[in-house]
């Protein structure tokens, strides 16, 4: 029955078959992969690219005048490309990093020491990552700025009135936020968010460690001023994220780390340092992961947002009417616009109970705070169980976690 | 793939009556040593209050927040380091921690009960639900010896 | 001839069978690979284990409850146990960065901004990396320490007396220092530098990234407070490196970035820290390449350091020899300890042109400052082409090379 | 692999003649505008200086540090501007930056001498080394508008 929702033009046996990993067993089960949201499974054309890259492309970037030193510059700098043109940015514009976390790190430690002052305020939400919250923190003691909270609606979406409040005395600098929640699924209003900064003389950076691989992601359309991302939950390697940074923004910031390729000159008295991108990339880059991020985008272009989307949104569709359908299941989160994250209690079980006894039946789900813990305590709640779906989930394994969640309740005698 | 016994093969009867209807949960008016032990990575959250006397322990209550394998093991606990000498109740401890790291049951009768836990070693990532309690304990017990307490 | 000094036992043959790279052609020509020093090329048992891990063990770590979350973090964490017994330290000693450079930023970052106080000195000496130069600079900038420099004599060696006035204040509270010299291939003393500056009540921190792939390196041995390297210089992957710091020292310093994993709880109030080496690897970190990086350890030390430095100190032997009897070919570097690093200018030759005539018959060297600017001037050079060497490379490379800076030199009218 | 002729079509007769003797190397007692390229990354510098009337340029020299690229690049492009006004100076660098990155000579009379140095297209990492001087040369003519300089 499910099957029959599927979209026409995925081929999702076609997609699952790029994805080694899924035919495996887990304790003699069929493996139901349902922790997309966490880290995402690597096509074989991600691994591939890697692969060739070790094998026949590999040498230090950059400062080399030789072939192969060349070669690898040249497909690390088309990795900076393709990223550029996904996110609708310029080559400038994109810093590799290791990660989403480290991408907001880098701003915080830059912009973050040299925009803003002692005083001025960052406005975060309640349902953030840590990685958006923490490095607020750390600035706050370091730095002296004010961190401010927006509240969110019980129904998981950003509270607008609360956001008024927050920047009514004029001293947000910067809002920093998610473009969606890896908790709740809520996508928020990014360009109305954008908007609404702006006007009030402040920055926008948003998180986009789950939006992007929902979503396609134009960051010019939206005018965001930072955004980030990691390459290992959009089916690319781990060691390998993105910061996009407005030109003008890059220009203006100090370097984060200092070292090799980061820099124009050196001497001992003073050094200078290269332009943007170059100056935040200290060091020998990630160079067969930023390669391998360059054949995730691909591979995700290759599928198309649009299709991407609608299956995915059919999926959570299918995932809310069948999870709602269990008494004693809980959801949590029901933004109107949300995507393939969906988060939930059950009655008497706790949350790590649940996600053993699911994982004793090949279903691989989350469970705790989800690297959310003001909002998982925000809610009311210790933790929760998340299930989280990518190009390759199908219908029937969203049914497996349905009767797999009834088998824990019967465990528990429900 | 039927029922629910080819899954719950951790979640033994004895846990599950543990963590439903825990025997030594609760606060006690008077007590002599306390401590708490908490996973901040997943919330489980228990506090020990426990009596000694003449360097034993007396009773142990337990206040658990926490997964039905965390909640048991705190009861099973409870019963299992009742009267016990101090010493011989952290000796315990350890043991206890070792059967779940290696999955390997002690051959003794203190553990005829304690088994039931042995299972957790298959889960790595639950074996600190179930050593949370006995941390907290160890914890009770270094206390009631910095303050001379209950000795 | 060159073939007939091969050590015994070391089976050159089978070891360049084990890098797929190395039968690649370039220009037409065998490749000539001698840029190792840059980044080191992958043997297939680094690509096989990184393919494995994405293939059948790769979920997110940590915090998963899954079957494949535990085996992704049995496999990174058994990574971190592999590193601390190849440096001879506990696990909670090693903290995973993405390099070298990454690995001295965060020990200025955060042992510098809390160990340290402003008039505090920190020693370098004239033969650093910019690596190991441009983070004290910027401690400098932010946090008003002292930077020293210590000479180096003209044989390439650190210049102990140099080193003792640079002491005698009683203000240097760290000697930041070299293991091996990316130029002159130079070995610093460790042991005696340890002892050196513990007794003066400074902390010793090693730039291990050429020293680690050379020589067999025991932390406790030389009783080195902080050590890094990189992963790609090993013969491992790119986008990983290995800060090494003494557990009390580690213990004290507060986390230097932000996010998910480094913390113990989270509250907007208040954040507390996980214990070392969790708090200083903030977000999804780089677990493929721990992994290739394990297999990377586990294929030199099957080969093994005696082995290894051996033949390395037969091929480096070779060169200079070989090199010295070129005339208007001159190696920079005469250090007694020294290792398979060897830079050199060419007389009426600028360094570029050398290598870009060298890259046209296969070799590849590189040729520029090799990010030590400083020590470049030292010098009283602008550059030097640069040779290394690494477990594959043969005595006939080294021939070769010879061949090839005499056609050079040809083509230069010489 | 016998001789220096198969490896080095990149450094042909003119380049290398120009790079061991350049014909307007040094330092003139007089000039109407000077600029400075550098390329820190490998520490090729240009010092160029040049004079000017009536909006075009008259004669230029260089003080070269770097590869035989760089100083027959400063050379050539000497001989190549001498006498040609401002704005066909600037056309030029473009077209010769363009060669560079294409690989394509331009069908240009004035391209007869540059044209040495298209091959340098095949080695990225080289272009730099090329087209450092033209830089220079922008960054002159532009100080020389600004300060209405020879003008
Ligand atoms: C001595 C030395 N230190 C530090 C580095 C920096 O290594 P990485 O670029 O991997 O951080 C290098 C390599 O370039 C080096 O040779
Ligand atoms: C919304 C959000 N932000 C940030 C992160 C951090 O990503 P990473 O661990 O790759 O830095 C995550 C993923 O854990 C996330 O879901």
């Amino acid at each position: 029955m499910s099957a029959a929702i599927e979209q026409p033009g995925f081929d999702i046996a076609r997609i699952r078959a790029d994805f080694p990993i899924l035919s495996q067993s887990v304790h003699g089960r069929k493996l139901v992969f349902l922790d997309s949201g966490a880290s995402a499974q690597k096509p074989r054309a991600v691994i591939h690219a890697m692969v060739r890259s070790m094998e026949t492309r590999y040498a230090n970037v950059h400062r080399g005048l030789h072939w192969l030193s060349e070669r690898a510059s040249d497909d690390y700098e088309a990795a900076r490309d393709k990223v550029a043109s996904f996110l609708n940015a310029a080559r400038e514009e994109i810093v590799f990093v290791r990660n989403a976390t480290e991408g907001i790190n880098l701003v915080a430690a830059t912009f973050g020491r040299s925009a803003l002052r002692p005083g001025d305020a960052v406005v975060v939400s309640e349902m953030e990552h840590h990685a958006n919250l923490v490095p607020w923190q750390m600035l706050r003691e370091s730095h002296g700025i004010e961190l401010r909270i927006v509240k969110i609606t019980d129904s998981g979406e950003l509270d607008f009135a609360d956001l008024e409040r927050q920047f009514a005395d004029g001293r947000v600098r910067l809002l920093a936020i998610t473009h969606m929640s890896n908790v709740l699924g809520t996508y928020t209003p990014v360009e109305r968010l954008a908007a609404f900064a702006h006007e009030r003389g402040a920055r926008l950076l948003l998180d986009g460690a789950q939006a992007v691989v929902h979503r396609a992601v134009d960051v010019r359309a939206i005018d965001a001023d930072f955004y980030v991302f990691s390459g290992h939950k959009l089916y690319g390697p781990s060691g390998i994220g993105v910061l996009f940074g407005k030109r003008e923004l890059l220009d203006a910031m100090p370097p984060f780390l200092g070292g090799g390729d980061m820099i124009r000159s050196v001497s001992y008295e003073k050094s200078t340092w290269a332009e943007p991108p170059y100056r935040f990339e200290a060091g020998t880059p990630a160079i067969v992961e930023a390669v391998g991020l360059a054949a995730a985008i691909d591979y995700v272009n290759a599928i198309g947002f649009p299709a991407i989307a609608a299956h995915e949104r059919a999926l959570t569709d299918h995932a809310l009417a069948t999870l709602d359908a269990i008494g004693g299941v809980n959801v949590v989160g029901r933004a109107q616009d949300r995507g393939g994250v969906v988060a939930f209690t059950m009655d008497g079980v706790h949350a790590h109970d649940v996600a053993t006894l699911l994982d004793k039946q090949g279903i691989a789900v989350r469970a705790g705070h989800h690297c959310a813990e003001p909002l998982t305590r925000r809610l009311g709640l210790d933790s929760t169980a998340r299930a989280t779906f990518g190009v390759y989930t199908t219908m029937e394994e969203i049914d497996a976690l349905a009767a797999g969640l009834r088998r824990v309740q019967q465990v528990f005698g429900g | 793939m039927s029922g629910a016994a080819d899954i719950g093969d951790l979640y033994q009867r004895l846990i599950m009556e543990r963590a439903r209807a825990p025997l030594h949960a609760g606060r006690p008016e008077r007590f002599d040593a306390e401590a708490e032990g908490d996973n901040p990575m997943c919330g489980d959250r228990v506090h020990l209050r426990l009596s000694c006397a003449a360097g034993a322990i007396g009773e142990v209550w337990h206040e658990t927040r926490g997964c039905a394998i965390c909640i048991a093991s705190a009861d099973l606990m409870a019963d299992a380091v009742a009267g016990r000498p101090r010493a011989a109740a952290e000796e315990m401890a350890g043991a206890f921690e070792a059967m779940v790291a290696s999955g390997a049951v002690p051959d003794r009768a203190e553990f005829s009960a304690l088994r039931a836990l042995s299972g957790v070693h298959e889960y790595r990532s639950r074996h600190r639900c179930a050593t949370l309690p006995w941390q907290a304990l160890r914890a009770a017990l270094t206390k009631t010896m910095e303050t001379g307490h209950g000795g």
